[in-house]
């Protein structure tokens, strides 16, 4: 079976679209989504993919398995840049390892959005929660990668810096909650929790039927996105590349130990497996550039986005899906 | 035809706000930018690319008198050592109307 | 039913997207709708209405009633701005005065568009033509500000004109004809008219099924403008304001007044006096900058688009709809 | 049957949007699509062609008379610039005839999209692999063209070129080989070729329920463009206007000859007979700037956008099967 | 290299219509510009926001000789006078190819 | 401040790849541009319209060093020769961080 579900999802037009956005950059076409249309398609995932979970959570209702579910996604979303960071320190310097270990404690959306597509094409409930679980994990990480810095690189405020939100906790902060992917998705949850069942299934045909295809679309883009950073990823050293491929698959097992310790619902465990194991690649770089400038985004960012991300979403949730099945009959 | 300064600023787009602060902060009212400027400078390359705005910059064009200049180019000097930046000065003329 | 009404509309995903816009802009989120979107949103709700519309009236064909609609709307895309600008002219200038006239004379297309869906929601019929009405209502206004101005303020023409189009009638009439949004909606509206009725069908996929969606998308962006614009009303004195609110509900009175008399159709009515009710804040600003480049549209942007189009479209529609529900029997 | 076609074309309101497009210059409206919502919607089209191209091929399989059609097209592709370069070369320099050449030898994919549309509005069936007809067809002509301009303007290479990628083969080659069009319907052919067919049905809202609306919104658009381009074309002498129409009925004449000398299936052959009397307005002027910098862009893509693009969706697609039901019975 | 003017214009996306215009009755056939600008001056801030083009600017760049220049200039002036914008000149080389 | 020159190109769209090919064979490692930019010279009118990118413009800013415009002077002057487009350089101060 291992074979056939990774088969299955490379055989799938969603991720083999990925790949070709990634050929378009191998033999160097000009295909290029414009940028307002990538920011379009992000966003109508967002949009949709809250909408459809707030209004599942209203049906659903809050149980206890829900708080266990969102107190093991905040929790890990504290621990994993904290051990993250003393493994990165040993090659890194102190900007570079705590940018990297927010990346890889928060999460990403896009990889988020297209394990739920795998769910559905596999038939696998989840809980609407899971979106809120996503939301919660977006911060913490950035918080503590700021609070490392700080820590271990204590700066002389000076006269200038009225001029500068730089280093302030409260920016960073501020800047980690109201980054638009994180108001957007929750925004639209929170409108899917109140609205009522017969009007969001009235946007069904836009943020459903043609969900699939505007994923597959998206996944092109982000292809190209890739395929562009990987070029960046050649001159890094094997430790970076080594560690965007070992940590997801260490948060990955630990994930999957505490769902079959806590016996969590298949389709919750495989989300919150991949959120773990992904790396941001939108709002940790926003808050980073501003809150820690003297990290290099030319580091952080292609690991996420060329190497982990695609790693997640071809090899990864296949991976931990047939984990989780072997694991927890 | 007035003698003025004319200073041009190109920096990472998620720092114009701060830039705008500035000029804000030191009342200067007039100035003109743009988004979606791409480049390459010692903090790589900016291609303008991807879904947040890391990689782009902004470009910056404010026409002002000497006194002007001379009250925001050590804070302006700040802002670009700490987050990087160029800026570039020199000598127009402007249209009286 | 009253309050109903209004709760319902409020419950509307469609409406709270517009709130999730406004708080983007209270909590100064990066979330922002790139313009190349915010016009595609816009065309292809003004296509797929006027399409609508036109495939209707093709349906039902002309009936004197229909004339009577029309000539109603005209009138009152007349009286409106020239009531309007002896109010202003007591507290404004001529040419802020003139502007904020041909600002509620004219129309909002997506209060309009809004109002569609609400009877849609509502399962409450309404004529084809009425996009028609709409059209035809965008231009009056326009023109009777202008010659305010012109009457008020004879400037001397001078050499240089020439080179300027500003102040010439003719050319202002044209910006009004041409304007982006008239002839989109008015050309979906003769090609829905002429077209095979299963043509227009074969493209209802693409404008009905996905519209609610398309439209809840748009009014995230709306609300994220109007947000942009509010604050810029913070120094606009009371009276803009009471305004902005005043002449709207005064402008439905009479509309609803004349409904009763004239025992319209509910849904005309309803979108009839929505109409009256709003005010342009794309058609009006375009042909102002260029015929009054004096006036401030810092003001009347604001004015038509963060004070009357939030106000119409969260207690303005129900409201007029409890009001027409009250007294058509 | 004739006019009856004809007229069923112009009343379709996927047509009439082009005709609203040409009015919307016509008359200055400021009415204008977004660039980056042009790129989408054409991207939009070609994937969802080239995905149900691959898909309709996975399931039909290769037959000896697919070879057929596209040794064709091959052919054609290689001696439509051959001989449109003769004739051009009376009158035009040797870098706009070879410009004009490859334009009228290559292929517009928006028409092929377009005859496409018309045949299922007509339900006649075609091959899943005139998709691949059309991208065989893209590049040669570029390549002759290239050639030409070799052949008789013969130019020595001097120190500088290292700095130039101009008139080398293997750069045009590569240009054409890579231009984003080509390798997005390439991509998705081939994706609809290897997936799995419930994946592909999976996407189908996307790429078909909402295809025609798409279509007749991207159409606007061209109307647009072509509009524009028409205003270049006023200076234009009829030697240029007249091999805009009459090469494309040529080309169209003897794919018809031999579409009823090989027996083709009709849905085949009209697409084929279309592809022929298409002239390239995207490809090929991205090649030609690069490649032959001195041809005049003003001149080969209003030819090809302005002429014989409207002239052939209006006229020529009915035209041309009117002829293919005259003579296939 | 030639010694040359360059003019830059910043005024209101709506008018830039009038620019081109005026270039093209006053037979300047060279000229580049851009939208999508933002900015502030006298009539407030354009930010670029909107579904019309009311709030953006356009920013145009015209290498000309003194000639030409002295040509525009009172007509320029007269059209930012009545809806604003600015106008910078400055001396640039032109490399001569 | 340090003086330098400010490099001015407008050239297609579809030559900017070749602008920045010569860049980076020089050794220029600091430059700006941005695309969408229209125009109008002696090859027509760059509109900006169009499915391709055949009718747009890109418009680049360098900043260097008076012996690094050296540099790049002819290799630049032979591109443009073949492709069109225009150049303009100026003097700047630089402010340096
Ligand atoms: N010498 C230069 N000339 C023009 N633009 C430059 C230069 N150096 C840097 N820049 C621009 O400034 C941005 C930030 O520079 P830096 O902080 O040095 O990476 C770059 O992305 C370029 O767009
Ligand atoms: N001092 C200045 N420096 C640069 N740009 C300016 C300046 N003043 C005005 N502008 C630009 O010109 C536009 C129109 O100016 P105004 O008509 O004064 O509002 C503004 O939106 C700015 O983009
Ligand atoms: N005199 C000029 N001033 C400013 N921009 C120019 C001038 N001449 C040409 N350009 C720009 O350079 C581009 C290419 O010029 P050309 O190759 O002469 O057609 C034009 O599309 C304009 O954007
Ligand atoms: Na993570
Ligand atoms: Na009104
Ligand atoms: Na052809």
């Amino acid at each position: 079976m291992h074979v056939d579900v990774l088969l299955n999802n490379l055989l799938n037009p969603t991720i083999l679209f990925f790949f070709l956005g990634l050929l378009v950059v191998v033999i160097q076409s000009d295909l290029s989504i414009p940028q307002p249309i990538s920011r379009f398609l992000s966003y109508y995932l967002l949009l949709s993919i809250g909408l459809k979970g707030g209004a599942e959570l209203a049906h659903s209702g809050l149980t206890p398995a829900i708080y266990q579910v969102l107190g093991i996604a905040v929790l890990m979303s504290i621990l994993v840049p904290l051990y993250s960071f003393f493994i990165l320190k040993r090659r890194l310097n102190i900007f570079d390892s705590a940018a990297v270990a927010a990346t890889y404690g928060s999460i990403s959306a896009v990889t988020f959005i297209t394990a739920i597509n795998f769910l559905h094409d596999n038939n696998v409930e989840y809980g609407g929660y899971m979106v809120a679980a996503m939301a919660l994990m977006e911060a913490p990480a950035i918080i503590i990668g700021l609070l490392l810095v700080n820590a271990y690189e204590r700066r002389q405020p000076t006269e200038e810096d009225s001029d500068s939100e730089a280093y302030s906790l409260r920016a960073v902060v501020r800047e980690a909650a109201t980054n638009g992917s994180v108001v957007l998705i929750m925004g639209s949850f929170l409108i899917g929790l109140v609205s009522t069942p017969a009007s969001v299934e009235a946007l069904q045909p836009f943020t459903q039927d043609i969900f699939k295809g505007m994923l597959a679309f998206f996944l092109l883009d982000m292809g190209i996105l890739a395929g562009r950073r990987l070029n960046a990823m050649r001159t890094a050293g094997w430790f970076v590349i080594s560690f965007a491929i070992l940590v997801p698959l260490v948060n990955a097992a630990i994930i999957i130990a505490l769902a079959v310790l806590f016996q969590l619902n298949k389709g919750d465990a495989l989300l919150l497996t991949v959120l773990c194991a992904s790396a941001s690649y939108i709002a940790v770089p926003a808050a980073m550039r501003i809150s820690v400038p003297r990290a290099n985004a030319g580091l952080y960012v292609p690991m996420a986005l060329a190497i982990t991300f695609p790693f997640n979403i071809i090899v990864g949730i296949p991976l931990y899906f047939y984990l989780l099945n072997l694991l927890m009959p | 035809m007035q003698a003025n300064k004319k200073v041009e600023i190109i920096i990472n787009k998620l720092e114009s706000r701060q830039v705008l602060l500035l000029l804000k902060r030191q009342n200067i009212r007039g100035f003109t930018f743009w988004d979606g400027v791409k480049g390459q400078g010692d903090r790589g390359q900016q291609d303008g690319h991807g879904l947040s705005e890391t990689f782009m910059n902004t470009y910056f064009v404010i026409a002002c008198t000497e006194e002007e200049f001379a009250r925001i180019k050590e804070k302006l000097r700040n802002l670009l050592r700490e987050v990087g930046g160029v800026c570039m000065v020199s000598d127009v003329e402007w249209l009286l109307h």
